[in-house]
């Protein structure tokens, strides 16, 4: 029996290789856009992905009821327009007749009730649920027409829409239960094939609503390292590309053939500490370490000064001068003082967890922060984890403490109420909550006065760096870089890859 | 002595033994922290510092003192490298030479195991040990171990099945010494030269082991030095900094040069056929 | 004849960087006529093997160079050619061309992984531009000339097919393949059995009859050159200490060196020089007593058959030694004299059998009593202990503590045997070849045993060595009534220390008895054969016969009894099996 | 027993203890089963879900079991579903192979065409400055890591040069051959380099062995030229332990380069390990390393093959 199936196995095996290494993929349209990037989606799944790489894929492929443009506008995707109910309690949206999804079908109310069920579906798991939480039914009247019935007043609601974290799914497929293995939007972009850390093939949707595509496709090839990277675009094995370090990104201006595009994002570099572990639950030793760190010289050291030093709120209209914040200026003697107070004279050991590159300046924030650290005695050891673990980590609150970067949004309630309000769906991820944090969120949901809402969210950034459930460090900026040739790419603050659509090459 | 003036006197063992002797002097003055500067002390100001008088070999990113690190890294490359090939050998001499007294079942199932050892490639052993038992240095340690340990099952098992032959164990049988006896004085004796050979190139293998491991993240952590990892930093840095690439490079190279530099030394001096004998 | 085929006249050479330091032959001097035999005798070191490979300058790709003198070839065209000064190319006509040449080990003087047609057909190649089939016939021919049968399919054979004797000769083949005017025969017999080698022997002298060629022969064997030779030459360190015709040489030796070679050392003399110091007494016990000894190793069988039997390599093997006396058990390789050795030390299991010694320790089923010097002095000491732990082995072996006694002994015992008295304090690599078989006797003798079994224990040495040794090892049986059981291949060493004699031959003794009766009135075919091989002084310009029989399989089925044996008394206690 | 028969003999053997010992390494993984099969998505799923789960992967049954299922289901080529990719694991396997047999081919070809070359030319000329040379170089090829190498020669290139090594999407040799040639060239320099090395140093000392052997002395006693005596003589002798080296260093290629096709962004057997084992896609992890395993195997018993080509003592069974 075993020999049977042995040469069979083997018979098998040597044809398999013959066909592979004959009938290797067709070679490229050249009017495709060639890009790279270092890090590689790690899932399909437009509602469950946080990870920037995987948004950035998803992106191009999937699109919410509305966007941000440049200037985080929010402007008509799927919906071609909306209107708010006079007490904020309603909202109504008015899709677009044009918009198919990539196996030609239209985009249906259907299709966006469906989709936002299975996002508030607790099992769904889905990472903006809590945006959503004042939901209380959706109703589709006609197909091209959909109608939210809220709880309460929510004005964030809407660009909580604009997250690729609500994308529209068909119908069909969240009743197939495909949505992570078959990616089917209504984006620009088709995904034709995705073989993971090494390549994604896209082609242009033709019937994209939203106008032509200026490219064929796009060739996304995973390359290990941003040196590489570099090193493709020198040699124009690649039109365009992603760049996460600083360090790689600094030298692109060097090179005449190359553009590098540099944005400034909402992401903010951060280092969590975890309230629910001893000793982090001192708000004394939290402040203490606050005190200890010396932001701008994580941000100079680990990111060669390519960034700004913030404090949580990093969108434009809320943020506030950083050097205002408590313990923004590093003050040792302060910092010590807090950690005998707190019994800690010491000092103690942790573990600070980071992903490896990602962000890409990840473990030299943590090597900074730990020689910082250690001025007041806390020693750190770091455990540099790949993306997928890391996040596995993060997301059961498995960490003493954790570098990231956590993306931003164009509006405080809807960027911190997954982590900083008691039902938050994050909440595992920050541990962190208090009275105060919670009802100045619930105050800012409901507040539709601009004026009101910023002084509510000044004072909850204020109480935020206070109560040092966090230590923000600063917020960078997001690269691309790209031959000369390729034109009319639109970077934006969320460091969306949406702009390739409008992209062409001469 | 003799023994040390043989290495000196054969042309490439007076090239290994300096280059070895050297490095363990650095490596010594690495482990207890006898370096210019605190490595791991970040000169902020002086962030990646060309090499100059303050800085023999420039300072990295968080302007640390690479020539500091470079000692450190070498101490921990040498420390994972010996005890690893420490353990390797014990292990191996230990099997090899049951399975060559024993022969019969035990030298099968011994060399069946070492045989599925050897089927995979050193690397890929060791990395699929790290991602059993996680990264770190100890990892390292045991999953170098465990690659070389077959390598010294079959080094040792070879000449013991030789010298089992040889008249000298079968005098000592036709006396009556003892198992333990015969295994320690005749055997394991004159293993030694076969021995110590295979050690001084498996350390060469081990430093070669560990420096990709490290420069995979898969070895020591951060931000603890080590040299596989000095090259990964080094990197993205290459064009504005390459004083951190050619360094820990250059320090790699001649480490396990020196080191198979003196193995093939050894290896001429205890070959019988190069040494003079009446016959 | 108007000048001699070879005339070398003060040839040096040296090795290495200081070729004057390290010269190994020093200002020799010979001719040789077309169609003469000439041997150059020594003992190793002495240059023999050195002055041979000078004479078609292979003794360049080993180090070497000749510094001075001249070594003239009349070649086949007339002219006549300095080899020690000739060009490479010159140099590559001649070998194989007008040079042949045949060596000591014929397992290793062909390659392993080329055809033995294609090595012979070589030659024809090289020297006769011969192609392909050409070639191969041409191959096919040289094998039929040395006699070896059924040449066509034996052409593709790869050398490890084929015995030592075969292989000499599919040597002498290639040597011969275009006919040289000159043969050198390096040491061609050294490695080979004493039947195999007196079969080389006359397949040389009959090849010489027919070609009417030169021949070089070199030996350390005086006796072997007795039957062919028409003038030797003697080699001393790297000199020719003297020369002339054969029989000038033998009868009367001029130089001392030459004298001692013809008497100190052993030369086989058909029984005349037998022991006669000891007569066997009734109703003595013996010291050791064997009976139907049997040894069989199981042949290994592949994964598709079972296996096919084993080797019967002892079958059956009895005698008795008395104290004091020596019993040789003499026999060609393989024919399972060491195995028996082995046995009765119990380093081999026998399947059957009775010995019985004085004192068997049943627990380690070893007899203090029983000692064994083994053939290689080289491999029978550990060289990384030095002499007083070898010497203390038996000893801790034996459960007694190592005192200042033991110590007494041991420096009393290395007196005994002729070795300095520091030797205790170093290794054996700082002692030759004979000063280390004196320290394995004297490793034996530790434990004042009854018994030495004495494997080859001089075969490895060189001649004058070895009769040394033989006398000292005489010397200790009278002091201590040892009994030897002697194991060896050598007729004329055997004939130097036996009182009796057993010829083993495929695992069995076919002939026992008193050593002077069995060598001078041989009853048994084999052994008749043996002796007959046997070179020796007395025979000069002797006719071989060439025979081609090999030593029968000893692979037996499994289950097999080989039937009993008879046997028939020639006087005294000297037996023969009786042949069917 | 004859030699072949006894390697046939034992491959399957130790394939089987490879089997064992991946299988069981896989298990050892701290955490559960489910986690080890779905990495890190285990994290989201329910109790009732991981049952489920449990009973399709038929982990809730006993060991041998478990192991009997997988190996029927490895003979029958299914080597499990990769969570990463979402795919079957030997079909992401094959598709990166190619990559790793063209860079392994290539390197070996570099190697004999320069080392062999190079080992024969030092032995013929000993104590020479040329074979001195040789040495010298071939010294330092096998003392340098090979990521070392491929790290200098990048910055070598680049920084002297102005030249640049080809990365980006990878072009596999049968959509543009000189394309994917430009690509591969530096990749397989790095590691022929310390290939050759190791041939030349192989080849010189092997060739110094078989050129003091007896028989060498009989082709010359013969009146065998120089060429004729290495090339006919020296070199079928010889090549015995420079196949042996070579079997095993192509054997190894064929695990993947890990560090050179991380350095020169191939997407290769290689990386593929590395990220499997990074992310912990283990059902990935378990394939490739048995894949690799067998891959060795074979290899080495194709080095057996031509030992038995090469060397008549082991065909007819000399060595048992």
């Amino acid at each position: 029996m075993g020999r049977h199936f042995s040469t069979k196995f083997i018979t098998g095996l040597t044809l398999a290789a013959a066909l592979c290494a004959s009938a290797l993929s067709a070679p490229a349209s050249a009017a495709s856009l060639k890009m790279a990037w270092k890090q590689d989606a790690t899932g399909l799944d437009p509602h469950k992905q946080t990870a920037f790489s995987s948004i950035r894929l998803l992106e191009l492929i999937y699109e919410p009821l509305v966007r941000f443009d440049k200037d985080l506008q929010i402007v008509p995707a799927v919906a071609s327009s909306w209107e708010f109910a006079p007490d904020a309690k309603q909202i109504t949206f008015k899709l677009d007749p044009k918009a198919k999804f990539q196996d030609g079908k239209p985009v249906t109310s259907a299709d966006v009730k469906a989709s936002f069920e299975r996002l508030l579906d607790e099992k769904t798991a889905a990472a903006a649920r809590a945006n959503f939480l004042s939901i209380a039914s959706i109703e589709a009247p006609d197909p091209q027409a959909v109608i939210f019935k809220l709880s309460q007043p929510d004005v964030p609601l809407l660009t909580a829409m604009a997250s690729i974290n609500a994308a529209i799914v068909p119908a069909a497929e969240i009743t197939a239960g495909t949505v992570g293995t078959k990616a089917l939007g209504s984006g620009p972009f088709k995904l034709d094939k995705w073989e993971p850390n090494s390549k994604e093939t896209l082609s242009a949707n033709k019937d994209w609503a939203g106008g032509k595509v200026g490219v064929d496709g796009i060739d996304i090839s995973v390359l290990p390292d941003e040196t590489a990277i570099l090193a493709a675009l020198r040699t124009k094995q690649v039109d365009f590309a992603l760049i996460n370090d600083p360090l790689v990104a600094t030298l692109i201006p060097n090179e005449k053939s190359l553009v590098l595009n540099r944005t400034p994002v909402l992401a903010y570099h951060v280092l969590q500490l975890n309230p629910s572990r001893k000793p982090m639950d001192n708000l004394a030793v939290r402040q203490a370490i606050s005190c200890a760190v010396d932001r701008q010289d994580v941000l100079d050291t680990a990111s060669v000064g390519e960034g700004k030093v913030t404090g949580p709120l990093t969108m434009p209209g809320y943020t506030a001068d950083a050097s205002t914040l408590p313990c923004y200026k590093k003050d040792l003697t302060k910092a010590k003082k807090l950690m005998a107070d707190a019994g800690f004279g010491s000092g103690f050991s942790a573990t600070v967890i980071a992903a490896n590159g990602e962000p890409a300046t990840a473990a030299a924030e943590a090597q900074v922060l730990q020689s910082q650290l250690a001025e007041i005695g806390i020693k750190l050891d770091i455990k540099m984890m790949e993306l997928n673990v890391y996040v596995d980590a993060w997301l059961k609150g498995d960490f003493d403490m954790a570098v990231a970067l956590n993306g931003g949004r164009a509006d405080p309630y809807s960027m911190y109420n997954r982590y900083f309000t008691k039902t938050g769906n994050l909440q595992k991820v920050s541990n962190y909550i208090d009275d105060t944090l919670d009802s100045l969120m619930q105050k800012g949901r409901v507040e539709t006065d601009p004026a009101k809402r910023k002084t509510i969210f000044a004072d909850f950034e204020k109480h935020l760096v206070e109560v040092s459930p966090w230590i923000w460090l600063y917020t960078s900026y997001s690269y691309t870089a790209q031959q000369k040739n390729v034109q009319g790419f639109q970077p934006t603050p969320e460091g969306s890859l949406f702009g390739l659509s409008k992209v062409s090459l001469n | 002595m003799a023994f040390l003036r043989a290495i000196f006197s054969h042309p490439s063992g007076r090239i290994g033994g300096t280059i070895v002797l050297v490095y363990l002097v650095i490596a010594l003055l690495g482990v207890f922290g006898v370096t210019p500067h605190n490595p791991l002390q970040q000169f902020r100001i002086d962030r990646l510092h060309g090499p100059s008088m303050k800085y023999l070999m420039g300072t990295d990113l968080f302007g640390r003192d690479v020539a500091s690190r470079l000692m450190t890294a070498i101490g921990q490359s040498f420390l994972v490298a010996f005890a690893s090939v420490a353990i390797a050998s014990i292990f191996g001499t230990i099997l090899g030479l049951t399975a060559a007294w024993f022969g019969r079942l035990w030298d099968g199932l011994v060399m069946r195991i070492m045989d599925v050892l050897l089927a995979f490639p050193a690397i890929l052993l060791a990395l699929l040990i790290i991602a059993i038992a996680g990264p770190g240095s100890f990892t390292s340690i045991a999953a170098i171990a465990i690659v070389y340990t077959p390598i010294f099952t079959r080094v040792v098992r070879g000449p013991a099945l030789s010298i089992k032959g040889r008249e000298f164990v079968d005098a000592a049988r036709t006396f009556g010494s003892s198992r333990r006896y015969i295994l320690t004085r005749h055997l394991l004796l004159n293993l030694v030269a076969p021995l110590t050979v295979q050690v001084t190139l498996a350390l060469a293998w081990s430093l070669l082991t560990e420096a990709g491991l490290s420069f995979l993240g898969l070895g020591t952590q951060p931000p603890a030095a080590s040299l596989g990892l000095m090259l990964a930093d080094s990197r993205n840095m290459m064009e504005t900094a390459p004083w951190l690439l050619i360094f820990p490079a250059v320090a790699i190279m001649i480490s396990i040069l020196g080191f198979n530099l003196l193995g093939d030394a050894l290896r001429d001096i205890f070959d019988p056929k190069t040494r003079s004998r009446p016959a | 004849m108007i000048s001699p085929l070879l005339s070398v006249s003060n040839l040096h050479v040296g090795f290495g960087r200081d070729l004057v330091k390290t010269e190994i032959v020093k200002g020799v001097s010979f001719d040789l006529s077309a169609g003469e035999t000439l041997a150059i005798v020594g003992e190793s070191g002495s240059g023999k093997s050195v002055t041979a490979l000078s004479i078609n300058r292979l003794v360049d790709f080993g180090g070497g160079r000749i510094t001075a003198g001249s070594i003239m070839l009349s070649r086949a065209d007339g002219t006549t050619v300095d080899i020690a000064t000739a060009k490479e190319p010159v140099l590559e006509k001649i070998r194989g061309g007008e040079i042949g040449m045949i060596f000591q080990e014929p397992m290793t003087s062909l390659n392993p992984v080329l055809s033995i047609g294609r090595q012979i057909a070589e030659s024809f190649r090289l020297h006769r531009g011969l192609t392909g089939r050409q070639a191969e016939a041409a191959a096919k021919d040289a094998l039929d000339r040395v006699r070896i049968p059924d040449a066509a399919r034996r052409l593709k054979y790869t050398p490890n097919q084929l015995s030592g004797g075969m292989l000499q000769r599919v040597m002498i083949a290639s040597a011969l393949a275009c006919n040289p005017r000159l043969l050198i025969a390096d040491e061609p017999t050294t490695a080979l059995d004493v039947t195999v080698q007196a079969q080389i022997m006359a397949l040389l002298a009959e090849l010489k009859r027919e070609t009417g060629m030169g021949m070089i022969f070199i030996t350390h064997d005086i006796g072997l050159v007795a039957g062919s030779a028409d003038k030797v030459m003697v080699m001393q360190a790297g000199e020719a200490v003297e020369q002339g015709p054969l029989d000038d040489i033998l009868d009367r030796p001029q130089h001392a060196y030459t004298k001692h070679l013809l008497s100190a050392v052993p030369h086989f003399q058909s029984g005349r020089a037998a022991r006669a110091d000891f007569a066997r007494q009734q109703k003595q016990m013996a010291a050791l007593k064997v009976e139907g000894l049997t040894v069989r190793f199981p042949v290994s069988g592949s994964i598709f058959s079972r296996s096919p039997g084993s080797v019967h390599a002892v079958e059956n093997i009895g005698f008795d030694l008395m104290p004091g006396e020596t019993l040789a058990i003499v026999g060609e390789s393989g024919s399972g004299k060491s195995t028996t050795a082995r046995a009765i030390l119990g380093l081999v299991k026998p399947i059957r059998g009775d010995f019985s010694t004085p004192g068997t320790n049943a627990a380690t089923r070893t007899d203090p009593g029983v000692q064994m010097v083994f053939q290689n002095p080289y491999a029978s000491l550990n060289p990384r202990l030095r002499i007083d732990s070898i010497l203390a082995e038996p000893v801790i072996a034996a459960g007694e503590p190592v005192t200042a006694k033991t110590r007494e002994r041991m420096a009393m015992l290395l007196k005994r045997v002729g070795l300095p008295e520091d030797s205790l304090e170093r290794y054996p690599h700082q002692f030759s070849g004979g000063q280390r078989q004196r320290l394995c006797i004297a490793r034996a003798l530790m434990l004042n045993p009854k018994i030495l079994v004495l494997d080859e224990a001089v075969s490895a040495l060189d001649v004058s060595v070895q009769a040394r040794v033989l006398e000292l090892l005489i010397d200790l049986q009278k002091e201590y009534g040892l009994a030897y059981l002697f194991v060896s291949h050598d007729m004329a060493v055997v004939e130097r220390i036996a009182h009796r004699i057993a010829v083993v031959y495929a695992g069995q003794i076919v002939e026992i008895g008193d050593a002077a009766s069995v060598l001078s009135n041989p009853q048994h075919s084999y052994t008749k054969r043996l002796i007959s091989a046997v070179p020796t002084i007395d025979r000069r310009q002797q006719h071989f016969e060439i025979d081609t029989r090999q030593i029968p399989s000893l692979v037996r089925p499994a289950g097999y009894e080989p039937p009993q044996a008879d046997w028939r008394g020639f006087g005294g206690d000297h037996r023969a099996r009786v042949e069917a | 027993m004859t030699y072949l028969a006894k390697r046939l003999l034992t491959f399957p053997l130790v394939m089987l203890g490879v089997s064992i010992l991946v299988f069981v390494a896989i298990r050892m993984v701290p955490g559960d089963a489910i986690t080890a099969m779905l990495g890190t998505e285990a994290g989201l799923l329910t109790p009732a879900q991981r049952q489920a789960l449990a009973a399709y992967f038929g982990i809730d049954q006993p060991i041998l079991v478990q192991y009997g299922h997988w190996l029927l289901g490895v003979f029958k080529g299914d080597l499990g579903i990769s969570v990463i990719h979402g795919k079957p694991v030997l079909g992401i396997i094959l598709e990166r192979f190619p990559l790793t047999l063209e860079l392994a081919l290539l390197s070996m070809m570099i190697a004999i065409l320069v080392g062999l070359p190079a080992g024969i030319f030092a032995a013929t000329r000993t104590e020479k400055l040329s074979d001195l040379g040789v040495r010298i170089i071939a010294m330092i090829g096998q003392s340098t890591p090979n990521f070392v190498t491929g790290l200098l020669l990048i910055y070598a290139l680049s920084a002297g040069f102005g030249i640049l090594p080809t990365m980006g999407e990878f072009t596999p040799l049968t959509v543009d051959p000189l394309k994917n040639l430009g690509q591969m060239i530096l990749p397989a320099i790095t590691l022929g380099f310390a290939f050759a090395a190791s041939v030349a140093r192989i080849s010189r000392s092997a060739m110094l062995d078989v050129l003091s052997e007896d028989y060498v002395r009989t082709a010359r006693s013969r009146g065998a030229p120089k060429r004729w005596v290495i090339w006919r003589h020296a070199l079928p002798n010889a090549l015995i332990p420079v196949v042996t080296i070579s079997g095993v260093e192509f054997g190894y290629l064929l695990g993947g380069a890990v560090l050179v096709e991380q350095i020169f962004a191939l997407p290769g057997l290689g990386r593929l390990v590395l990220e499997a084992i990074l992310q912990r896609d283990y059902a990935l992890v378990q394939g490739c390393v048995l894949f690799i395993a067998f891959n060795f195997m074979v290899v080495n018993l194709l080095v057996d093959l031509a030992y038995v080509a090469l060397d008549p003592r082991i065909r007819l069974g000399e060595g048992s």
